[in-house]
């Protein structure tokens, strides 16, 4: 009688959760309605006798696989909410047709067939003295084959993504030697105190100290200060007010000014102004300074850029390259524009220019 | 002495070495020698061929060798010539050094208004590679390895149709090679289920022959074949490729296509369609010799209206495959025998109307008939020739086609009056576009453009010497040539066992 | 060392190499034709050597054929196997060969000898000698063959060479056209001699003569080897061809335009010899004609229709070739009349075609020598008056005249006289239209005469005639002395009708012929009427340079009683239509189809391509139908 | 019971499949494709029940393996994707066409 309880309630919130996961406007609800289903089907499997499956579900499915997804979600633009208004012609229609169809087909298979009482798995597992043991004899017995080539699997499906996502380093490691030279020539040789050092306060948005007391510029965070500034929240002090006003106004200037597009841009993925793109998701933060970074536009192909290297330092691939420019080129010459014939309005519009604008912005 | 496996791998050297040779001169003349050698050979060959020997089942096929080639389906490296085979073998090895000669400059791009120049090595090569096919064709005593000759003949035709033909060559050679293909599946079908019905375990033709009894199946392997050699020899629904290819193919290609390479369908339906179907054969015989009276008189019809000289000897041969047809499905051994001499004769005398048509395209240009007028005039000899061809193509007896023509239309007329006189009509119309294009082209008033036309130069004399030596000579003494065809065409028909018509038995008394 | 004659003798006399006739001519021909340029100078002599050679071997063989008793004049000599099982290629040596063969090579010589001087001013001499030598050696394998495969050949091999010789000016387009036209129709002839040849094969099951004599084929009908039904099939068949090689009726057309070769040509061809390989062949197939009564009505009836159709065109023609073309229709009209009256008849065709050979030779070679002198004027009423200016020609011509209107005592009374008593036992409808002709050739006869040699002159101002040279009047001479004395040897005491008994049999009583009787006393008043009014038309009254518009009748004849557009009516334009519908038919029906199918294939392969929109999310719709199609299947199998 | 468990199953399948059909967005397709996934896990689960032996869990347990390999590869290439393209939507890959 219990099963059957947690049968229907288990049901019903794995199926409202499944259409909420399909119907919702964004893309981290779905990401979480996903978890609901998974975590219901966990106890679903607890349910039907197999407690480590449900264990592995939990930690690993849920726990690992929806996290990288949330985690993907964060990189991509978690806002990029799409429409629900369908481009394609006769989509929705014939996937509805489709969907139910097939639905009602194995509904009407399933039904029609007369299923014995179920076995039940009792008798299997206590022989081999409980579900884990009973697995693994069975896993290293008739499945280890399998087994084997799930495990080669695994590897190359990392490897695959290593190399995927891999960008290639394009200018040589910065030396020592590099990094002194740098900073000496930089307008701060010294490094700069530590916050503590001639600071006030701990807090994480109050800027650091200079020796002769001036507030350090660069210490200033610029998204906290512009949160703090949306929110009305400004310093007691008015001088320290006064130098964030300045610097965020000269930020804009800056952003304005340099890269018109990419304010939008970076706003419209609420991703960190300075370096949008700059942080793959899986690549080793260069140390190389926050321009210079930012200057690397995405396109990491992995694959070593060859021919960008144009004198100044400027991208890391010359427009012709796999550079957004490139794309610009591929978007721009396509008769009607892929993105015109394409699924229309749609969040993304022409980030090409943003990220050109950004390279020679610098 | 392997006669059949030497006179199938000369020409093929020869080809290699044509390949091989440094300058295009030396290429022809490689490639003529090459020819000559298999034509000696053949001649040699057809000295030692007894014909007495026709009549057993065991010594039908002469200068037989018979090789295992895939033994796990009994398929044999078989090849043997009986009396048909060796005359059209025969035919094959004397137009080939002709053909070459005539087409010495046909791919050096030198004649008026010719197609761009194209490698001349590959084109003797080509050339010599067909030899070796159509020699291979005509000597397999084996189906699989005839089928297989039978569909890589096509290969080195549509190169020479496709890469040297005229303007439209491209269109000529795939309809070209699409029709036979069709026509060769059908065949492919039919061959593996003689094999698998027959379950003799053996491609080799002599124990096939009657091995199929039932007669449905008999009627379904008999069609499959059919359709392939109908479209191969083409009767009259299947012709439309002909025309295309022959007008687009270089002239001596053309000579090849329609000498040799259709005379595979009408050879196949004797030798393959009747033997090895009796019944069936006997069931559609009335369709065939529709379809044969119909594409003789529509032949010719057309023929009359066409408006380009190789187009309109390309109808002609449509018709004259109609009496080929006719004279095979008539069933009796005058009609056998007239049909089998008629493809000898057939690609003599339209060989020699290609040949020339050819001769005159290469100095004028243009093949369109309008376009001369009067050349007789200007170039006697070439004129004479080509009435000579002309005339046997209209089969004014005498020459060559009319001893084929009157034993074809004899031996169907005694088992078939009334289509047999409507073949005889063909005459008649053979006789009105003949010489409404002898009218057109060679005489009247000297057209002209055709003012400064060279007569034929040495080359060209003994290109068509030859042909018209035959020509006359196998019109005046066909006797040597059928005793040989005869008494294949008697084995052919008693395996069909069709009771002989009426005359035979008075023919006894008559003689 | 045997002497010559001894050689001869062993060798069965100069019969055994009688096949010699056929070969030197055809050889003379070989050499001239291959020779080109260098046998121009030496050519017409070699080509005249040929010829003359056959006349005596002819003559030799015919004194040979005398000496054999009466019932042994039959020699066939085989020479080689044909078409083994079927024809050998043999020479019959009989009778009716013989006189054909004596005719062919004595016209021809002669007719060899005039073309020296004729075509002495012509670039192709050689061409034309050879061409000259092909037509003789092909009508002598005609008559001598000794079966009917070898007279086939023979048959086309004469078409041939009418063909090369009609069109000897191949430059002029009527010429090649004529030529072209003569030959179709001679092929629609022997359309139906083919299939002739095929039913005797199929009845008799052989082709040779021997084995198709009168009683073989009566025992054949008796004994029901064969029917009646197909033997008049065979002889209205072998009618067929006779009209298409003789310019009888239904295929006369072509005979008028052949005048378009050189005159000799149409005097051999188209006067002496060719035109009567028709007649030969009903005489020859006697045996099939005298078993198919009916058969035989007909040939007489299209004898007849012929006659008096030959008679009408040619009062009407103003070209003298024309004229005299109409005439030899009509004259071959008589000997078909004579030819289908059975055995009685035999003799009487044959003694005209003898005796016509002669004078219509005579006078074509007159017309060529005045056309000769007139610069190749031909039309008659350029003429006018000729008579002092050439002595010779006159004389001749006007002794072949006398001869074919069938003057007294000339040739051609002996003969044509018994050929309308003849015909007037057989049916007194066919004797009197055969009066009638007579009279209707008095009457265009006498026209020509006097046109052409009385009267004013009416000559173009440029033209100045002068007699021809003696080369052309020596033949003329010659045959105008045939044409007084040949018929009176021939007739008289049924001579010929004897010599030919072994050959096609004889009537049970022979004819005795009788100077004055009715119908002859009739056919000369007739014939004298008819002079009569041609002199008061053209003799005495002033001939007028343009030709009057005359009565329906003279439109009629002028157009050849419309026998050119029937035939366009019934055959060409149908055929032009028929061959237009074809060639339509053909590149768009059948090759319509192909390509129809070829561009369905290309099209929809086009709409299919679409399907691949680029969008993933349509891959996965098909993916998901394909899915629900699978499952449905597997539902359908499950539960079925 | 079974029945119950296998038409749930089904039903979450085809939400899945209409998930994958309608949205846009190339990592909420993703996240349907591996809703279908859970889906089969979740019919595998209930045979191994009803036959009484542990294969179907066992095979759910490869399923998920190959899942998790999937989703890896599938990630990296809509971030590398998105990287040259600025978009994440699924329309606007549609270069490879007729």
């Amino acid at each position: 009688m219990g099963e059957a309880i947690t049968f229907w309630v288990l049901a019903v919130v794995s199926v409202s959760a499944a259409l909420g996961l399909v119907f919702s406007r964004k893309a981290v609800y779905s990401a979480l309605m996903l978890g609901v289903v998974m975590l219901s089907l966990a106890v679903l499997y607890a349910v039907q006798g197999a407690p480590f499956l449900a264990a592995v579900q939990i930690i690993v499915y849920t726990g690992a696989v929806m996290m990288l997804f949330l985690f993907v979600l964060m990189l991509v633009g978690v806002d990029s909410s799409d429409s629900l208004v369908e481009t394609i012609k006769g989509q929705r229609v014939w996937g509805a047709v489709a969907g139910l169809g097939f639905a009602v087909l194995l509904a009407l298979a399933v039904g029609n067939t007369m299923f014995a009482p179920a076995a039940g798995l009792d008798g299997a597992t206590r022989q081999a003295g409980g579900n884990v043991p009973a697995l693994a004899e069975l896993v290293f017995t008739r499945y280890v084959f399998a087994f084997e080539v799930t495990s080669a699997l695994l590897i190359t499906a990392a490897l695959g993504a290593m190399v995927l996502a891999h960008r290639e380093r394009v200018r040589p490691k910065a030396t020592q030697r590099d990094l002194a030279r740098a900073r000496f020539l930089g307008p701060q040789p010294s490094p700069l105190p530590g916050p503590g050092t001639y600071a006030l306060h701990n807090a994480i948005d109050m800027p650091a100290l200079l020796p002769d007391g001036t507030v350090a510029p660069t210490s200033i965070n610029r998204v906290l200060a512009r949160h703090d500034g949306e929110y009305g929240v400004a310093p007691t002090d008015p001088e320290k007010a006064a130098m964030i006003k300045k610097i965020i106004a000269q930020d804009v200037v800056v952003k304005n000014g340099s890269a018109g597009g990419s304010a939008n841009g970076a706003a419209r993925n609420g991703v960190a102004t300075e370096t949008p793109a700059g942080t793959g998701p899986s690549t080793t933060s260069e140390a190389s300074g926050p321009a210079e970074s930012a200057g690397a536009p995405a396109g990491g192909h992995g694959r070593p850029a060859g021919h960008g290297q144009s004198g100044h330092g400027q991208g890391a691939y010359g427009p012709a390259g796999y550079g957004p420019g490139g794309r610009a080129a591929v978007n721009g010459t396509l008769p009607g524009g892929a993105t015109g014939a394409g699924p229309g309005e749609g969040p993304k519009e022409g980030p090409a220019e943003g990220t050109a604008d950004r390279e020679d912005g610098k | 002495m392997p006669w059949l496996s030497t006179l199938m791998a000369v020409p093929v050297l020869g080809a290699v070495g044509v390949s091989l040779v440094k300058s295009d001169r030396l290429a022809k003349q490689v490639a003529l020698a090459v020819s000559l050698a298999v034509l000696a050979l053949t001649l040699l060959m057809t000295l030692q061929f007894d014909p007495s020997l026709g009549a057993s089942k065991e010594t039908r096929f002469q200068f037989a060798e018979v090789y295992e080639w895939i033994p796990r389906f009994g398929v044999h490296y078989g090849v043997g010539v009986d009396g048909i085979a060796l005359v059209l073998i025969a035919l094959s090895a004397v137009l080939v050094p002709i053909v070459i000669l005539a087409s010495w400059h046909d791919a050096d791009g030198s004649g008026a208004e010719a197609p761009p120049k194209r490698s001349v090595k590959t084109y003797f090569a080509l050339l010599l590679v067909l030899e070796a096919m159509m020699i291979g064709v005509f000597a397999a005593t084996d189906v699989f390895l005839f089928y297989v000759f039978f569909e890589a003949m096509l290969i080195p035709m549509y190169f020479m149709i496709g890469s040297y033909g005229g303007v439209q060559r491209s269109y000529a050679a795939v309809k070209f090679l699409l029709y036979s293909l069709f026509g060769g599946l059908l065949m492919l079908v039919a061959v593996i289920a003689l094999y698998v019905i027959g379950d003799k375990g053996t491609f080799m033709f002599p124990e096939l022959v009657g091995v199929i009894q039932d007669p449905t199946t008999q009627k379904w392997l008999f069609l499959g074949f059919f359709i392939a050699f109908a479209v191969k020899a083409p009767l009259w629904p299947f012709h439309t490729w002909l025309p295309d290819a022959a007008a687009q193919a270089p002239a001596g290609a053309a000579v090849l296509l329609v000498g040799v390479l259709d005379k595979v369908g009408t050879y196949g339906m004797l030798r393959f369609c009747l033997e090895l179907f009796p019944e069936a054969s006997k069931f559609f015989t009335p369709l065939v010799i529709v379809l044969a009276v119909v594409g003789i008189v529509y032949g010719a019809i057309v023929a009359i209206g066409q408006t380009d000289m190789k187009r309109l000897i390309a109808y002609t041969s449509i018709s004259h495959f109609g009496f080929i047809a006719l004279g095979v499905f008539a069933m009796t051994t005058d009609a056998g025998a007239g049909a089998t001499l008629y493809m000898v004769n057939h690609g003599f005398s339209t060989g020699a109307l290609f040949l020339i048509a050819g001769f005159l395209i290469y100095r004028r240009g243009s093949g369109r008939i309008a376009d001369y007028g009067g050349v007789q005039k200007v170039a006697p000899l070439m004129a004479g020739t080509f009435l000579i061809a002309g005339l046997s193509g209209l089969s004014l007896p005498g020459l060559s086609s009319f001893v084929s023509e009157f034993m074809v239309l004899i031996g169907t007329y005694e088992r078939h009056p009334v289509p047999a006189i409507i073949a005889t009509s063909g005459v008649v119309l053979a006789a009105v576009y003949i010489l409404w294009m002898y009218q057109r082209t060679m005489t009247g008033p000297t057209a002209e453009s055709v003012k400064a036309l060279p007569d034929l130069n040495l080359r060209e004399k003994w290109v068509v010497g030859p042909l018209v030596a035959a020509i006359i000579a196998l019109g005046f003494f066909p006797s040597p040539a059928l005793d040989v065809i005869n008494p294949a065409v008697d084995h052919a028909l008693s395996n069909v066992h069709i009771n002989p018509p009426a005359v035979a038995e008075k023919k006894g008394a008559g003689q | 060392m045997e002497s010559p004659a001894e050689i001869i003798q062993h060798s069965g006399g100069v019969i055994g190499v009688s096949w010699l006739m056929i070969a030197l001519p055809l050889l003379g021909a070989a050499i001239l034709l291959l020779g080109g340029r260098r046998t121009d100078r030496w050519g017409h002599r070699l080509a005249i050597g040929m010829s003359v050679t056959a006349f005596l071997i002819a003559v030799i063989s015919f004194f040979e054929l005398l000496g054999l008793p009466e019932d042994e004049r039959r020699r066939a000599i085989a020479l080689y196997r044909f078409i083994p099982g079927m024809a050998d290629m043999g020479v019959l040596i009989d009778p009716l060969s013989i006189s054909f063969a004596l005719l062919i090579t004595g016209v021809g010589s002669l007719i060899h000898i005039y073309s020296i001087g004729y075509m002495a001013h012509d670039p192709d001499r050689r061409r034309f000698f050879s061409y000259l030598n092909l037509f003789v050696a092909a009508m002598l394998l005609l008559v001598l063959a000794d079966n009917y495969v070898g007279l086939f050949i023979g048959w086309e091999g004469v078409g041939l060479a009418s063909y090369l010789l009609i069109g000897f000016w191949q430059f002029k387009p009527s010429a090649a056209t004529a030529a072209k036209k003569a030959f179709i129709v001679n092929r629609v002839g022997d359309f139906g001699l083919l299939i002739a040849i095929f039913t005797v094969w199929t009845g008799f099951g052989s082709v040779a003569f021997d084995k198709l004599s009168g009683t073989a084929v009566g025992e054949a009908l008796k004994t029901g080897q064969v029917s009646q039904g197909s033997l008049t099939a065979i002889g209205l068949l072998l009618l067929l061809g006779a009209c298409g090689k003789s310019a009888q009726l239904p295929l006369q057309s072509w005979l008028l335009d052949a005048m378009e070769g050189p005159t000799p040509v149409s005097a051999l061809i188209h006067a002496a010899t060719m035109v009567t390989a028709g007649v030969y062949l009903v005489v020859r197939s006697g045996g099939f004609f005298e078993a198919a009564p009916t058969a035989q009505l007909v040939v007489t009836i299209v004898g007849v229709v012929t006659l008096l159709a030959g008679a009408i065109i040619g009062c009407a023609k103003d070209d003298i070739k024309k004229g005299l073309a109409g005439s030899t229709m009509s004259q071959i009209g008589y000997m078909m009349l004579a030819a289908g009256l059975g055995p009685v008849g035999y003799a009487f065709a044959i003694a005209h075609l003898i005796t016509h050979g002669f004078f219509k030779a005579n006078m074509f070679l007159g017309a060529g020598s005045v056309m000769h002198a007139m610069n190749d004027e031909v039309d008659m009423r350029r003429y006018g008056g000729l008579y002092p200016v050439m002595k010779v020609t006159a004389i001749t011509f006007i002794i072949g005249y006398l001869a074919i209107i069938g003057f007294p005592l000339l040739s051609g009374y002996f003969t044509k006289d018994g050929i309308i008593e003849a015909a007037m036992e057989h049916s007194s409808v066919l004797g009197w239209l055969a009066v009638l002709g007579a009279g209707i050739t008095g009457f265009y006869m006498s026209r020509m005469i006097f046109m052409t040699f009385f009267g004013g002159r009416r000559w173009a101002d440029d033209a100045h005639p002068h007699e021809s040279p003696s080369v052309m009047t020596v033949p003329l001479i010659v045959l105008s002395v045939g044409s007084v004395f040949l018929g009176a040897f021939l007739i008289l005491g049924n001579r010929l009708m004897l010599f030919l008994a072994p050959a096609v049999g004889r009537p049970e009583e022979l004819p005795a012929f009788h100077a004055f009787s009715g119908p002859g006393l009739a056919t000369l008043v007739l014939v004298a009427a008819g002079a009569a009014f041609a002199w008061v038309r053209y003799g005495a009254a002033e001939v007028p340079l343009v030709a009057p518009r005359g009565s329906f009748l003279t439109a009629f004849a002028r157009r050849d009683l419309y026998g050119d557009a029937l035939n366009e009516a019934l055959f060409m334009r149908p055929g032009q239509w028929l061959t237009r519908i074809a060639v339509f038919f053909d590149n768009r029906g059948i090759d319509g189809l192909v390509n129809g199918l070829a561009a369905a294939i290309g099209g929809t392969s086009g709409r299919l391509r679409r399907v691949q929109t680029g969008y993933v999310r349509s891959y996965a719709l098909s993916i998901l139908f394909g899915a629900a199609v699978v499952v449905g299947a597997l539902l359908y199998v499950g539960n079925m | 019971m079974t029945t119950h468990y296998l038409v749930l199953s089904a039903l979450l399948f085809a939400i899945g499949a209409v998930g994958v059909l309608s949205r846009r967005n190339a990592i909420v397709v993703f996240m349907c494709v591996e809703l279908m996934l859970n889906a089969c896990n979740l019919a595998f689960v209930t045979f191994a029940r009803q036959h009484g032996n542990l294969d179907g869990q066992l095979i759910a347990f490869f399923v998920m393996v190959v899942a998790a390999a999937e989703v890896v590869i599938g990630l990296a290439i809509i971030v590398m994707i998105f990287r040259t393209r600025r978009s994440a939507s699924v329309d606007d890959a549609n270069l490879l066409k007729y």
